[in-house]
């Protein structure tokens, strides 16, 4: 019995007892979308409740469904454990004293069920038959949602460290040959295969190396690293370990975004615990194997997602990034070979090396193996993290897990890939989502960020709004990115005023290709996308707001106007007070008008109008502008 | 646009004493490595919300690194502030998600209540503003933080509400007998 | 005496100067000029007065040079150490019928006394002005309140048409434009450009020179130009003369006459910027 | 073996592919990348297509492989760094290379208009050494699709010697990279991020209250007029370009000197002198020109005559020193020998003491303590130097010196010396002898210190001290072996022979008043 059985066997003891203990437990998702939601009002609600009943409050991370957050679990002993949604602080109370006192779970509330061993059956579905949970085949999310994330003992007893504890007795070229064979790619955008890249870092004589685990997730609509690292983060630093093992690296680094505070907590915890039950330092688990980790805050800077200005950054300089080649893998982090990676793809690497890789690469397509995860967001009913096979068809994604569009509104297009991706329309729904397709409509897997979007969203106004974000993140080193994203930006501005005209069209194209062509960076390079993907499939929008002076979505300011329309105003005046330019005129029960000199758009009216009276109409409709 | 408009060296900023003992304890923290310049201006950013300039210069003399390297590295990072930032700090996410759920017309909704741009400070020091960049909760677009509480799906209207709460936090204490404020 | 009231650098390298010399302001007419100075040391410059107050007089300057370099430097409530004028005669302002008027970097502020006068005489102004950017463009609204036709010229196209004050002349004329009269003021260039392209038409034509000037009452003769063959003194008889009768290449051999003194007054004694005395030692006399 | 545009060239082991091209002069247009400094990749002027590799390179950072297939210069190449040299025209005041009358411009106006501010081409002092011009013109630039957009940023004019007016910046980095290479440096950084970025110090200081050494090489690399010498711009194309060694200290710097209408206008570190780490001082880089172009130099020999000193000319003043020094004993006269004199002035000197038997040779103040003890009567100097009044035993001073310094009211006879950039020679330095060079003429009429001996050795007929010119001298002393030493004056000597440079040139003034209080002012 090596000192690691007899911890695991420790952890499985507690485990188990917690499951089986006869005062109830309340598992509460408490992760930073969960608190956002305001789990922690609700957490204080049913600590009041102690007084009277006894039972034990576990934190764990978000098992995904943002929509229905907060979110807790009920596990009561001999009964099946029941899962509740959008639980408000007033009813926590509640609906814990009527499942644990009154013994009813209230089938309405509940989300799912969980059944425990030899515990009575129920009639409320399995929680795995979550709609939004059905279709998702979690392998790296697998922890994330049931165990606590600050409790190591958690992770050991669900098969944590096994990995690692496999790769120590085993070659390191075997265990990069495992994760080759597992046909495992990059999941941090460009989807470069793990095993070549460290297979060129392990071929490299300098004895000095390190492994870099890329935290900074800056695309703006994505947060699969974020809730992997607050459910789980032992997955990710067993990823972490075993990826240094196998290139026989000195240290380990993560490099963890400043805008991630929970997130650093938890790895701040794993790794205290890490050194507690000797995972990490001298001799790991008795082996000669030795390796240390250090956590380094980002400081909000998007283009520290790129290698080399990560490496920068490490190295406390400006995140500016450097030519390639030569590649990390020769010339990293203080000058020595370095593999990076992402959150996700470490947070993999431990359940192929315990399943095998012929298991991983079952999953997935002939060219990207395996699963991805997606933060859904946007438009859609049910948003939050997922986790599907690759080569999964948007459809599924959007409609079985997503539920559909917000309010049933017409399903226009998903962005994906963030402000280096790209948007790609509803006509194809039915296209796999891996990394090959989306390159080849366009986009880019990227981190994995799909933002849906329905008619009511103005394309243009979304691809400028991702220009806006590049030219602000630009490092600001080569011409092409500094100054052409800048002048991109005022091209769409113009065109989002309406002054757009005729050979903007070609501008735009030229430009475009010369940013992509000529940037240093992936940034840079990837940096007209949205301009390139929606200029060839939403060229009529395009259309529209040059030539026509129209924006079909209303959403661009100068091309429309607010408009009150006479027969369905109920003459509220809920208008004319909310508006911050008493821009709006009218006597109580008597249609109102706007007056649209002084009128701002700020949309105030427009959402406030009880009888939806209010038009966005055309500016061109109203006004004949000459000229 | 003569050039001493460009000075914004903090002549208030005193290097009195205990700030020296707060700076020295961060720079032992990080084992005197200029190489740790970010985590040191985080810590110091932390102790006393913003950088000023004797503080960058003094850091410099005692890593022995130029005051210009470390001002370069700072300025690149948006963490980081160089002017005294309000009591309580309003970030607006303006994320995909957010932005498509209307974050840009919540953020002017916000300058236009606290007479104030993004990046600038109430004069009463009370509020500063600034829009950030997806802060991972995008499922409650749009959001907003203040200080450390998230406010999730804002609208505008709950601006006022919510601005209100925070002037009365820290209203100067009128005596009750007068009776509260409007 | 000679205070500089109000000081802002309009655009880049223009600075706007309200100066406080009551028989100036009173007595100036459209087209005269002052003669500044701004210490003992310093040479004498002369400037074009664009507009007049109460007791203060408005002056468009362009830095070129030490001793314009010098003004620049100078913060409103510092005074200059002299200021002569009004000099030189005046422009002619009658009722021509359709005028012309022609303005390049500081010149567009030069004409907008012109421009204010002629149009109270009632004649029909059209105004073309020339910068070498669109941010370079200053006093637009104003000129445009006195012009009936109004045209601006970028030399690098970011603004109106692509080209100079000649370029929309041209166009003006070809386009059947009839005009009466014809004023010039701005670079030496742009003036005889233009002379050139209304002389075919006969278009009266006057021009503002730009010379070297020293005492600027006709004694030191250094501003004299060969305007019709015969030699006048650019400060007493000009500025304004006829563009069609001025030799422009003598008169830009005259204005290039003292590059090397200029060039070595830069290194023997470096204009030490006030900004720099201020800076360490705060000798200003504020 | 690596083929460019057709053309075999070797390849070399570590190489860019930029160096090479340019080793076998292929030309590719740069503008960040510069011979002395590590490549940096922001321009992307240089970008060319390696078959093979999708996409495009850029020359200046990738290294060359063995058996590459490079094209510099495709259509496709053409379009693509036309589109991105039109970005950056668009934010450099570039009105003038695509204006329609720039030529006809030029040739009308007689020189470059002095402004403060540069808004174009024709008032920016860097106009005939442009590197963005000469690619404008290269690449036959005329219209800009895109905005323009002008920083806006105010000049920096708050420091002595040098203006920084970052509008014109494009952001190259050269200036970064030159100050991070001399030691102790690290003055100019980038600053801030993306579309603001901008080169400078920190909180915008000037550069006075760093320690920025003042040593001009950020100017020397700058592509742009955003960086200038103060007093060293405007006078475009200069007359003639010369090599020299700088005799102001013992270091031996090599400069390479502009000279305009017969005047030193420029000064900067000899190019092919690469092995200069921190280049030249300030001294050197800045002062010279101002120095010794400075109004009071002595230029005409003169003697006292009822308490004037009238000029004359050398034959006079010949005479007039010879009589003085035979009227009294060789013990009763003293020579003075500055640190400043060429090695052949100083054999000159020596040889003619032997000759007169004048033994009293002074070269350091406290030298001067003896005059009273040994009741010097003639005291002939080549310094100014302080406190002559109080030797009561003088009663004549022959005062050979550049500037009337200190000292000066008392000298019987004024003899006008050449300043080391107006004679030839050799100088013994730390490096060894190094060559001095004729840069300019002295002013009217002033000689070198060697010539002004031999001809008063002339007039006291005394033979062998003829020479023609400084290589006979150099011959002799080879000859007898002469020894010559380093001389004692360091980096941080303030003067030039008896004057302090600060006296001359006011912006070296200010530097020494406000680093007053630092071990180095620089």
């Amino acid at each position: 019995m090596t000192d690691f059985d007899t911890l695991v066997q420790k952890a499985k003891r507690s485990w188990d007892k917690l499951h089986a203990q006869k005062t109830p437990v309340i598992y509460a998702g408490a992760a930073s979308c969960g608190r956002a939601a305001g789990v922690l009002p609700v957490i204080e609600a049913i600590k009041e409740l102690k007084a009277t009943l006894p039972l034990e409050i576990v934190e764990v991370g978000c098992i995904g469904p943002c929509y229905l957050e907060p979110i807790i679990a009920v596990q009561k002993k001999g009964h099946p454990t029941i899962f509740y949604g959008n639980v408000q602080a007033i009813q926590a109370a509640e609906i814990v004293e009527n499942y644990l006192v009154k013994n009813d779970p209230q089938p309405d509330k509940a989300i799912g069920a969980l059944s425990s061993p030899n515990g009575s059956e129920t009639t409320i579905p399995s929680i795995w038959d979550h709609p939004m949970l059905k279709a998702q085949k979690r392998i790296v999310l697998k922890n994330c949602g049931l165990i606590d994330p600050q409790n190591i003992e958690h992770y050991l007893a669900n098969d944590g460290y096994q990995a690692l504890n496999k790769v120590l007795q085993m070659k390191p070229e075997t265990v990069i040959q495992e994760i080759t064979d597992s046909g495992l790619r990059g999941r941090g955008g460009a989807g470069f295969p793990t095993g070549l890249k460290w297979k060129f870092t392990r071929a490299e004589k300098d004895p000095e190396k390190y492994v870099i685990c890329n935290a900074d997730e800056g695309d703006p609509g994505a947060f699969m690293n974020r809730s992997l690292i607050e459910g789980d983060p032992h997955a990710v630093l067993e990823g972490l370990l075993i990826a240094g093992y196998a290139i026989s690296a000195v240290k380990g680094y993560i490099y963890c975004r400043a805008e991630y505070p929970l997130a650093i907590q938890r790895f701040r915890k794993a790794l205290k615990d890490m050194r507690k039950f000797g995972l990490l330092g001298e001799n790991i688990l008795g082996s000669d194997f030795s390796f240390e980790i250090e956590l380094k805050e980002g400081a909000g800077a998007f283009v520290c997602g790129e290698e080399t200005a990560l490496i920068a950054s490490i190295m406390g300089e400006r995140g500016m990034p450097r030519q390639k080649p030569p590649y990390p893998s020769q010339h990293g982090v203080w000058g020595k070979p370095t593999v990076i990676n992402n959150v996700e793809t470490l947070g993999t690497v431990p359940a192929i090396i315990r399943n095998g890789s012929k298991w991983y690469a079952r999953f997935g397509t002939e060219k990207s193996k395996g699963t991805k995860t997606f933060s859904l967001v946007g438009k859609i009913r049910r948003s939050g993290l997922i986790e599907v096979p690759l080569g999964t068809t948007l459809r599924t994604v959007i409609y079985d897990i997503g539920g559909g569009i917000y309010e049933d509104k017409e399903f226009k297009a998903i962005q994906v890939g963030g402000p280096s991706g790209g948007t790609i329309p509803a006509a194809f729904m039915d296209e796999p989502l891996d990394y090959e397709n989306l390159n080849k409509l366009g986009a880019i897997m990227g981190s994995g960020g799909i933002v849906v979007i329905d008619s009511d969203t103005c394309v243009v106004d979304l691809a400028r709004y991702f220009l806006q974000f590049t030219e602000n993140e630009s490092c600001g080193k080569c011409v092409p990115c500094r100054i052409g994203t800048k002048q991109l930006l005022n091209l769409l501005t113009k065109i989002v005023k309406g002054e757009g005209t005729i050979d903007d069209f070609e501008l735009l194209e030229e430009l475009a290709h010369t940013i992509s062509e000529g940037s240093l960076c992936g940034l840079g390079k990837t940096a007209p996308n949205p301009v390139i993907t929606t200029l060839t499939y939403f060229r009529d929008e395009y259309v529209a707001h040059i030539v026509d002076k129209r924006c079909p979505a209303k959403v661009c300011k100068d091309l429309f106007v607010y408009v009150v329309d006479a027969e369905t105003c109920i003459g509220c005046e809920i208008c004319r007070k909310r508006c911050p330019v008493g821009a709006v005129s009218g006597e109580k029960k008597q249609p109102h008008s706007i007056d649209i000199t002084k009128c701002i758009k700020c949309d105030v009216c427009f959402t406030n109008c009880p009888a939806k009276a209010i038009r966005k109409v055309d500016k061109v409709d109203v006004i004949h502008v000459s000229h | 646009m003569t050039s001493d408009s460009l000075k914004i060296i903090h002549h208030d900023f005193k290097l009195s004493d205990n700030v020296i003992k707060k700076i020295h304890k961060i720079l032992v923290k990080h084992e005197n490595d200029p190489r740790n310049i970010i985590q040191i201006l985080q810590d110091i950013q932390a102790e006393f919300h913003y950088l000023a300039e004797p503080v960058i210069s003094f850091i410099a003399k005692e890593l022995a690194i130029s005051e210009h390297r470390i001002y370069g590295v700072a300025t690149f990072y948006s963490q980081f502030k160089f002017v005294k930032p309000g009591k309580h700090q309003i970030r607006v996410c303006m994320g995909t998600a957010c932005h498509v759920r209307g974050a840009q017309s919540l953020l002017d909704k916000i300058c236009r209540e606290l007479h104030i741009q993004p990046g600038e400070t109430t004069k009463d020091g009370l509020f500063s503003i600034e829009s950030v960049y997806c802060l991972g909760c995008c499922a409650l677009a749009p959001v907003m933080v203040i200080d450390d509480n998230v406010f999730g799906n804002m609208s505008a209207a709950k601006v006022t509400k919510i601005l209100r709460k925070y002037r009365r936090a820290n209203a100067p204490r009128k005596t009750p007998a007068k009776g509260g404020g409007k | 005496m000679y205070e500089i009231v109000e000081k802002r650098e309009e655009v880049p390298n223009i600075h706007r100067l309200i100066i406080r010399e009551p028989n100036v302001a009173k007595k100036a007419k459209p087209g005269q000029f002052v003669i500044l100075m701004p210490d003992e040391k310093g040479e004498r410059v002369p400037m074009s007065i664009v507009e007049t107050k109460k007791d203060t007089f408005t002056i468009f300057m362009l830095e070129l040079g030490i001793t314009t370099g010098k003004i620049a430097n100078m913060h409103p409530g510092e005074k200059l150490y002299a200021v002569a004028g009004p000099l030189g005669q005046p422009a002619e302002i009658e009722y021509y019928g359709n005028v012309l008027l022609g303005g390049g970097c500081y010149g567009i502020g030069a004409i907008y006394p012109l421009a204010k006068a002629l149009k109270a005489k009632g004649n029909r102004i059209v105004t073309i002005i020339e910068a070498r950017s669109k941010y370079l463009i200053y006093l637009e609204e104003k000129l445009r309140i006195v012009s009936d036709e109004f045209y601006i010229a970028t030399s690098d196209g970011s603004r109106g048409t692509n080209g100079h004050v000649q370029t929309v002349l041209d166009r003006l004329i070809k386009n059947g434009h009839r005009f009466d009269h014809a004023k010039f003021i701005g670079c030496t260039y742009m003036m005889m450009n233009c002379s050139n392209i209304t002389a075919p038409y006969r278009i009266p034509t006057r021009v503002a020179l730009n010379t070297i000037m020293l005492d600027g009452s006709g004694m030191c003769g250094c501003c004299r130009v060969s305007v019709g063959g015969k030699t006048k003194f650019a400060c007493v008889d000009g500025p304004e003369f006829d563009g069609h009768q001025v030799d422009w290449a003598e008169l830009m051999k005259r204005k290039a006459a003292y590059q090397e003194a200029e060039m070595i007054s830069y290194q023997t004694s470096p204009h030490i910027c006030r900004a720099l005395i201020e800076n360490y030692f705060g000798e200003s006399d504020e | 073996m690596l083929v460019i545009d057709g053309k075999k060239v070797p390849f070399v082991e570590g190489k860019t592919i930029l160096e090479i091209a340019r080793e076998n002069n292929i030309h590719i247009p740069t503008l960040c990348a510069h011979e002395r400094l590590p490549s940096f990749g922001a321009c992307r002027l240089c970008m060319i297509k390696v078959h093979g590799v999708p996409g495009f390179m850029n020359a200046c950072t990738t290294p060359a492989k063995d058996g590459m297939v490079i094209t510099t210069n495709n259509l496709e190449i053409k379009k693509l760094r036309r589109a991105i040299f039109e970005l950056i025209l668009s934010e450099h005041p570039s009105s003038c290379m695509i204006c329609a009358q720039a030529e006809h411009c030029d040739k009308f106006n007689s020189g470059i208009m002095k402004a403060g501010v540069i808004t174009g081409c024709n008032t920016c002092p860097n106009k005939d050494m442009c590197e963005v011009r000469a690619i404008a013109e290269e690449l036959n630039f005329k219209t800009i699709r895109f905005p323009i957009f002008y920083k806006e940023l105010p000049i920096e004019r708050n420091d002595p010697f040098f203006d920084r007016d970052y509008n014109l910046c494009i952001h190259c980095g050269r200036c970064v990279r030159v100050c991070q290479q001399v030691e102790g440096a690290h003055i100019l950084v980038f600053t801030k991020r993306g579309h603001d970025t901008k080169i400078g110090t920190s909180f915008e200081k000037p550069h006075i209250e760093t320690d920025c050494k003042f040593c001009g090489q950020c100017i020397d690399v700058c592509p742009t007029g955003a960086l200038s010498a103060r007093g060293q711009k405007w006078y475009q194309e200069p007359d003639d370009r010369v090599r020299t060694t700088c005799m102001l200290c013992n270091k031996g710097c090599r400069f390479e000197m502009d000279v305009k209408w017969g005047r030193i206008v420029a000064v900067r570190p000899d190019p092919d002198y690469k092995t200069l780490k921190t280049g030249i001082c300030v001294k050197g880089r800045f002062c010279l020109p101002t120095f010794f172009n400075a109004v009071d130099r002595i230029r005409f020999p003169r003697f006292l005559q009822n308490f004037k000193l009238y000029p004359t000319n050398w034959d006079e003043i010949g005479s007039h020193v010879a009589e003085l020094l035979e009227a009294y004993p060789p013990s009763k006269i003293a020579l003075y020998l500055t640190n400043f004199l060429t090695d052949e002035s100083d054999y000159v000197f020596r040889k003619f003491a032997e000759m007169m038997e004048i033994t009293n040779i002074y070269t350091t103040v406290e030298d001067l303590t003896q005059i009273p003890k040994k009741g010097i009567k003639v005291l002939w100097t080549t310094e100014g130097l302080p406190g002559l009044k109080n030797f009561k035993t003088l009663e004549h001073l022959i005062f050979q010196e550049v500037f009337p310094s200190e000292g000066y009211e008392l000298a019987d006879v004024v003899l006008p010396a050449a300043a080391f950039t107006e004679q030839f020679g050799t100088y013994y330095t730390q490096r060894g002898p190094m060559p001095i060079q004729k840069v300019v003429k002295a002013p009217d009429l002033a000689l070198e210190d060697w010539k002004i001996v031999c001809k008063i050795a002339q007039e006291l007929d005394l033979s062998g001290l003829n020479y023609l010119d400084v290589d006979e001298i150099e011959q002799e002393m080879g000859r007898v072996n002469y020894k010559q030493k380093v001389r004692p004056v360091d980096e941080y000597y303030l003067k030039y022979r008896g004057t302090p440079i600060a006296e001359k040139v006011p912006d070296f003034k200010i530097l020494l008043e406000y680093r007053k209080n630092r071990a180095k002012p620089w």
